[in-house]
């Protein structure tokens, strides 16, 4: 009994070591001025994924990071477009499709460099700590994040179930942006 | 230390007994109380709530009256075979005992069917708003106590049908009546609190 | 008493060596912290009376000289009737003393808290780890949002409204006043009057997270004159840069991340989630009372926050090491 | 169906009885024996072993962050993990300290004062003690692996909820909540049940010992201020994991209930740790002044009355929220009237010194140092029932001074007491004397110079909780102080722990009576046989061993083949049944685990309860299946 429960807590403490690190001052000889992954390599309808950051699991798998996002989401106004994930003048973030890649290190690029039909580039609005929680967050949903380290529900009027609890979508490349989107700019 | 001689001879004490001369009875008594206390806290949020909220029960319409009702009915209904049995148990007839427990088994079951329709009858989801999460939260708290009666008459049921007819089984089944009492005494404030409430209290 | 309150206010600021922040509940700075004080010296004098009275009885009690004898049972009828009333009789004071205390106390609670004349009124909203301070006017163009340091006037009654943006947090300046809750959700209010003009510090009372530490209100009484001065320069906007240095800072400010949190009055700077920075140079403390604001403290909070209060919400920003002078030039300009 | 009588004591030679009672009693031997033992005594035993050690862990918590404070603007811990060591510091003490150990003497000795063979339900017991370790092994392997809760032993919302806190450090902490909570409600209706139905024939109402009164009102507390916090923890989980919303003021929640539901547990619980306290020191000063406790009947009827007002303070807990005027008055009142009946004992203690025939053994040293300190922070108390000082004193260090005076001289000093007191009868060996007076002389001075000083803090305007404070705060030199009577103190529990080591590395040699002292406890051997005494006492007065210095009259014509406990009547402990006392088995233990299970499993989704109920119910039908032919459950 002893021993399954020593595995038992290995186990619990290898993922609890990700979920609940609360490092709130990133190395500055890592987060430097250039973003960490080749952000701009992405060319809709061709052109390779960027290569994995490896730093996925940093920020997806770390419900600190995680809730940092969902705060700077609404903070930051990510709201005023895409709703609370449904999508409004942007395009939906709950669901499966993803215009320009559903991947973490998509999402930054998306943040980052801004696209076309509205999405600004917060290139220098926010700092990169923020943008990899905020796309953390996004990715969280599509319950795409492991469900210990999603969000719980707001002390706000919550127009959705926790993230931890929403159907997952597994991101597929599809989707467009909506129509109020797509006004000229 | 020295010992003088024993000075009286308990030899001749019965191993069992009734009510409240028996231990095991005193410990569902208590258990009983502590359920009591938990279930008073969670009907005292559900009134602190509604007090502090002027549009009680906020945007949900009150919950169904049927499937409560039925319950209602069903649970004083349940007094019957329970006071039966608690009667036939103290005379230790063993035959009637079996049926009636047989049948307080069924009522459970029923019972359960029917709580399963008073959560869809409650017209709001648990996590809609604090209306929703305090009703439904009373409601299970008073469905532990209907299923964990369930499960003591049928373990009871099972030790009578199994042969496991001694002396002190019958106070097992006593103790089971005076669970049921509970069950009934605790769902009655529940029911005027989920269901009578919200048509009556205007703030 | 009043020797015993001598003493101890003789006492404690000398343990309290170098405390210029006169953040104490014994040195009171207005007539409700004073009702305060005074209502803490009453209940101290007669309940230290009662320990030392205890304590007395007690050591006759060890110490007096007795009979011999090892019968534990042989107990005396007449001694124990008589113990009997004496325990009765000290139960009896006991309950009356508790009772006059309870009114004496519900005497000042009356007067402490019927809400009075409204006169100056702000709302102050707590936040992760900062207060956000606004002043109200009926007048618009009066109203105006500052961060962490509070200009009163003196003589002036004041009221408080006071509530939440995230946790609970309370609202705490002893030498003024008690403490009150910020809550989510609800709006609590609270009155006082201040009578010497001065600086008086106090902090979040009720633990809020990572940084409650770190969560300090500055409060500065001035003469009514010098606080409509203060007032009507607050709700200006933020001083045009003058000097190359002071415009090239704007420009760093506006395209960086500063601009997403921090308002800046006058400027296209509009962020709301962090502290209004309009008149930042006119406070004296910087991260709600973490540093002095002094150029060099100020560069440290901005290279960096992280290091200095750690779990902040103000994220570690990286700037071109030339960028930094221009930034504090334009910072230190917003007077 | 005929009853298998077996063979009953009557008659049997004093010798033959007690080999055949200690068989019949005992735990058999092995690693098996252990895990499926319900005796009283040993769950007792590693009930106040298991605190013991909590107690450890809590203090060293506790040095951690005297070592942050003792400098201001110190960098040796950061505010994270300060936040989690004052929550691990704070929920230790409290749930898995003080309410355990004092559960634990009153399973350990309840049934021995009362003159019984095991408590009532040893099953439940043992099960009780499981959950009770798993639940505390839980949140400290969390606590180690970066889980720890940081919020604070209360918990407030929203900083607790799900926006808030991320992750899952308060989850667990919750579900802490709900073992202790189960275990502590366990044991209490074991001493109620065991109170109530298994007192030797004669022990009247008026008979039962204080300590027995003192555990029995406990008991009754438990079971009702418990099942708040239980409610509120179970909220917090659904409003973090189900995204439910009692808590969510945009919602129709309310923050406040939170703390309505936790201070209506949370100021009974102070009550929980006090009231056995006040049971230890009236034996302690009862046997150490030489006479009966004076005022047998105020006693008592004090302890009663507080455990009744103790339900009615809560609110002075809250009086910084902004609650309506009048209302928070009364709770001045109320909180202030909870003198009168802790005055009384006081007053009772205080006449009984000073009728008595004072010997200041260690345990009569802790006991003073306890009327000393417990009477400072009681009236500091009467301070911070006055709502205008309260929002000024609230949540500063001059409470933390106050509840420590309480918690500590009015709670650990008799407890430690106690520990002396009792000592020889759950070891056989008496501690030393010399070590014990310096422990008292250490531990009296070192806990005066942490806590006396933090008054002066609180008044000078140090919040609670803070991870460091300024340089130019003046704080400096007496948190200092602090810090260095907190080394103090600590040194004085390795001087107890040493003095326990040295001990029991001793060949057991204390009498059965060492204190000639007069409860029944002392009749048992040192340390008590499995089943306590060869023959049930009788007893005829309040005090048997000084009035019956013959030999206790007993009673025979139990079974010495089964486990038999004679079961008595409520009032005057007339003998009515002989029922019989379950035997050991592995099932609590196996239940434990499944509960555990359950509980951890909640954690991290709701279908732990759909999953683990069936495993549950199963364990439970097998625990509760008669095993033996003959019917013996």
């Amino acid at each position: 009994m002893k021993r399954i429960a020593i595995v038992m807590v290995l186990a619990l403490g290898i993922s609890a070591c990700e979920r609940e690190d609360r490092e709130t001052r990133p190395d500055p000889a890592v987060s430097g001025m250039e973003p960490k992954v080749t952000l701009s390599s992405i060319i809709p309808g061709g052109g390779s994924p960027p290569p994995p950051s490896g730093l996925a699991g940093q920020y997806e798998g770390n419900a600190y990071h995680v809730s940092q996002g969902k705060k700077y989401y609404t903070w930051f106004n990510c709201n005023g477009c895409h709703a609370n994930g449904g999508g409004d003048s942007g395009p939906p973030l709950m669901d499966d499709t993803w215009i320009y890649g559903g991947d973490l290190e998509e999402i930054v690029s998306t943040i980052y460099e801004g696209r076309p039909n509205g999405m600004p580039s917060f290139r220098g609005k926010l700092t990169d700590e923020q943008i990899w929680q905020i796309a953390a967050f996004v990715r969280s949903l599509g319950n795409n994040v492991p469900s210990d380290a999603a969000s719980g529900r707001n002390d706000d009027l919550n127009p959705h179930p926790p993230e931890g609890q929403l159907e997952s979508q597994p991101p597929i490349d599809g989707g467009t942006a909506p129509p109020s989107g797509q006004m000229p700019q | 230390m020295s010992e003088p001689g024993p000075a009286a001879d308990m030899s001749a004490l019965p191993k069992y007994a009734f009510g409240s001369r028996m231990t095991t009875w005193w410990g569902s008594i208590l258990l009983i109380v502590m359920e009591s206390a938990a279930l008073a806290y969670a009907c005292g949020s559900y009134l602190y709530l509604a007090l502090l909220n002027p549009d009680w029960p906020l945007s949900a319409p009150p919950p169904d009256l049927l499937w409560g009702n039925l319950m209602t009915v069903l649970m004083f209904a349940s007094l019957v075979p329970a006071t039966m049995a608690k009667k036939y148990a103290q005379r230790e007839d063993k035959r009637k005992v079996q049926i009636l427990l047989v049948v307080l088994c069924t009522m459970g079951t029923i019972a359960c069917v029917i709580r399963g329709f008073e959560f869809g009858a409650l017209n709001v989801r648990w996590d809609t708003n604090a209306y929703g999460s305090v009703v439904w939260f009373i409601l299970v708290v008073h469905t532990t106590h209907i299923v964990a009666d369930l499960i003591d008459t049928f373990f009871v049921t099972a030790l009578f049908l199994t042969g496991h007819t001694s002396g002190k089984r019958f106070s097992a089944v006593e103790d089971d009546a005076v669970f049921v009492y509970f069950v009934l005494a605790a769902w009655l404030p529940v029911y005027g609190l989920i269901y009578w409430f919200p048509r009556v209290w205007s703030p | 008493m009043r020797a015993l309150r001598a003493a101890i206010i003789a006492v404690v600021p000398l343990l309290l060596a170098g405390c210029d922040r006169h953040q104490s509940v014994i040195l009171p700075a207005g007539p409700e912290a004073v009702t305060l004080a005074n209502l803490f010296w009453s209940f101290l004098a007669v309940l230290m009376l009662i320990w030392v009275l205890v304590l007395l009885v007690l050591a006759v009690g060890l110490m007096r000289s007795r009979p011999i004898g090892d019968d534990p049972l042989a107990l005396q009828p007449v001694a124990e009737q008589r113990y009997g009333r004496i325990v009765s009789a000290l139960a009896l004071a006991t309950g009356v003393i508790v009772v006059g205390l309870s009114l004496v106390s519900y005497d000042a609670q009356a007067r402490l808290f019927s809400p009075g004349d409204a006169g100056l009124t702000l709302k102050i909203v707590g936040h992760q780890w900062w207060w956000e301070i606004q002043y109200e006017d009926a007048d618009p163009s009066r109203t105006f949002t500052t961060a962490n340091e509070l200009h009163l006037p003196v003589g002036v009654p004041i009221t408080l409204k006071l509530t939440s943006s995230d946790v609970i947090h309370s609202f705490w300046v002893p030498s003024l006043m008690g403490k009150m809750d910020a809550i989510t959700g609800r709006e609590n209010q609270v009155q006082f009057t201040i009578e010497e003009p001065g600086t008086y510090r106090g902090q979040c009372a009720e633990f809020c997270g990572a940084q409650h530490a770190h969560m300090a209100i500055v409060v500065r009484a001035e003469t009514p004159e010098d606080f409509s001065d203060w007032r009507t320069a607050q709700t200006a906007p933020a001083a045009s840069p003058d000097t190359d240095g002071e415009k090239a800072g704007l420009e760093v400010f506006l395209s960086n991340p500063c601009v997403s949190c921090h308002a800046i009055r006058g400027t296209p700077a509009g962020g709301r989630t962090g502290p209004d920075l309009t008149h930042l140079a006119s406070r004296s403390m910087l991260g709600a009372g973490t540093l002095p604001l002094t150029r060099g403290a100020l560069a440290a909070w901005i290279t960096d926050p992280q290091g200095t209060k750690p779990g902040v919400h103000m994220p570690l920003v990286m700037l071109r090491p030339a960028d930094l002078h221009p930034l504090l030039d334009y910072l230190e300009s917003l007077e | 169906m005929p009853d298998i009588e077996g063979q009953l004591d009557t008659g049997l030679a004093p010798d033959e009885l007690r080999a055949r009672l200690a068989l019949t009693w005992g735990t058999a031997g092995g690693i098996w024996g252990a895990l499926t033992t319900v005796d009283h005594k040993i769950v007792g035993r590693r009930y106040i072993v298991t605190a013991f050690i909590f107690l450890g862990l809590g203090g060293l918590a506790a040095m951690a962050m005297r070592l942050q404070l003792s400098r201001p603007e110190a960098n040796l811990i950061s505010p994270d993990l300060y936040d989690q060591l004052f929550t691990m510091h704070g929920t230790t003490m409290m749930f898995l300290f003080a309410v355990p150990v004092m559960e634990a003497f009153a399973v350990y000795l309840v049934p021995l004062m009362v003159g019984t063979r095991n408590i009532a339900f040893p099953r439940l017991n043992a099960f009780s003690y499981w959950v009770y370790l798993f639940g505390g092994v839980m949140i400290w392997v969390a606590f180690a692996l970066n889980i720890g809760a940081d919020t604070g032993w209360f918990a407030y919302v929203p900083l607790s909820g799900p926006e808030f806190s991320p992750g899952k450090r308060v989850d667990f902490w919750a579900q802490m909540i709900t073992f202790t909570e189960v275990s502590a409600l366990a044991i209490a209706v074991e001493v109620i049940v065991t109170v109530f139905k298994q007192r030797a024939p004669g022990m009247s109402l008026d008979r039962i010992p204080l300590f027995v009164w003192a555990q029995l009102v406990t008991s009754f507390a438990v079971l009702l201020a418990m099942p708040a916090v239980m409610t509120g923890s179970t909220m917090l989980i659904l409003d973090r994991l189900l995204g439910m919303h009692f808590f969510n003021p945009a919602e129709g929640g309310d923050a406040l209930l939170w703390q309505h539901l936790f201070w209506f547990f949370g100021h009974p619980e102070v009550y929980i740790i006090f009231l056995p306290a006040t049971g230890m020191v009236s034996e302690i000063i009862m046997v150490f002044s030489r006479r009966p406790a004076f005022g047998y009947l105020y006693l008592v009827l004090s302890i009663i009355a507080v455990g009744f007002l103790s339900f009615g303070l809560w609110v002075h807990h809250m009086f910084a929220t902004g609650l309506p005027q009048l209302g928070s008055a009364l709770f001045t009142a109320s909180s202030a009237l909870i003198a009168v009946p802790n005055g009384i004992q006081i007053f009772c203690w205080v006449a009984t010194l000073w009728d008595g025939r004072p010997r200041f053994a260690t345990p009569m040293l802790f006991a003073i140092g306890f009327i000393v300190t417990f009477v400072f922070g009681g009236l500091s108390g009467v301070m911070l029932a006055s709502v205008p000082i309260n929002t000024q004193v609230h949540d500063t260090y001059f409470v933390v001074a106050h509840f420590h005076y309480v918690l500590i001289g009015g709670s650990v000093f008799p407890l430690l007491g106690a520990t002396y007191y009792w000592f020889p009868k759950f070891s056989g060996r008496l501690l030393s004397e010399r070590l014990g007076q310096w422990h008292f002389a250490l531990a009296f001075i070192g806990f005066n110079l942490t806590f006396f000083p933090m008054h002066l803090l609180g008044l000078g305007g140090m919040p609670r909780r803070v991870y460091t404070y300024p340089a130019n705060s003046g704080w400096g030199d007496i948190n200092l102080l602090v810090s260095g009577g907190a080394l103090l103190f600590f040194v004085s529990f390795m001087l107890f722990g040493w003095n326990v080591i040295a001990a029991l590395r001793r060949e057991p040699d204390a009498p059965d009576n060492p204190w000639d002292a007069p409860g029944l406890e002392w009749a048992a051997a040192s340390p008590p046989r499995p089943h306590n005494f060869d023959r049930i006492p009788l007893v005829a007065s309040r005090h048997p061993l000084w009035s019956d210095r013959g030999g206790l009259l007993t009673v025979s014509g139990l079974s010495v083949d089964t486990r038999e406990v004679l079961v008595t009547s409520l009032a005057e402990a007339r003998p009515d049944l002989r029922e019989t006392s379950p035997r050991s088995t592995i099932w609590p233990l196996i239940s434990a685990i499944a509960t555990t299970a359950l509980f951890i499993g909640t954690i991290f989704t709701q279908w732990a309860v759909v999953w683990f109920a069936v495993p549950m119910t199963a364990v439970l039908i097998a625990w509760f299946w008669p095993k033996q032919a003959v019917d013996d459950t």
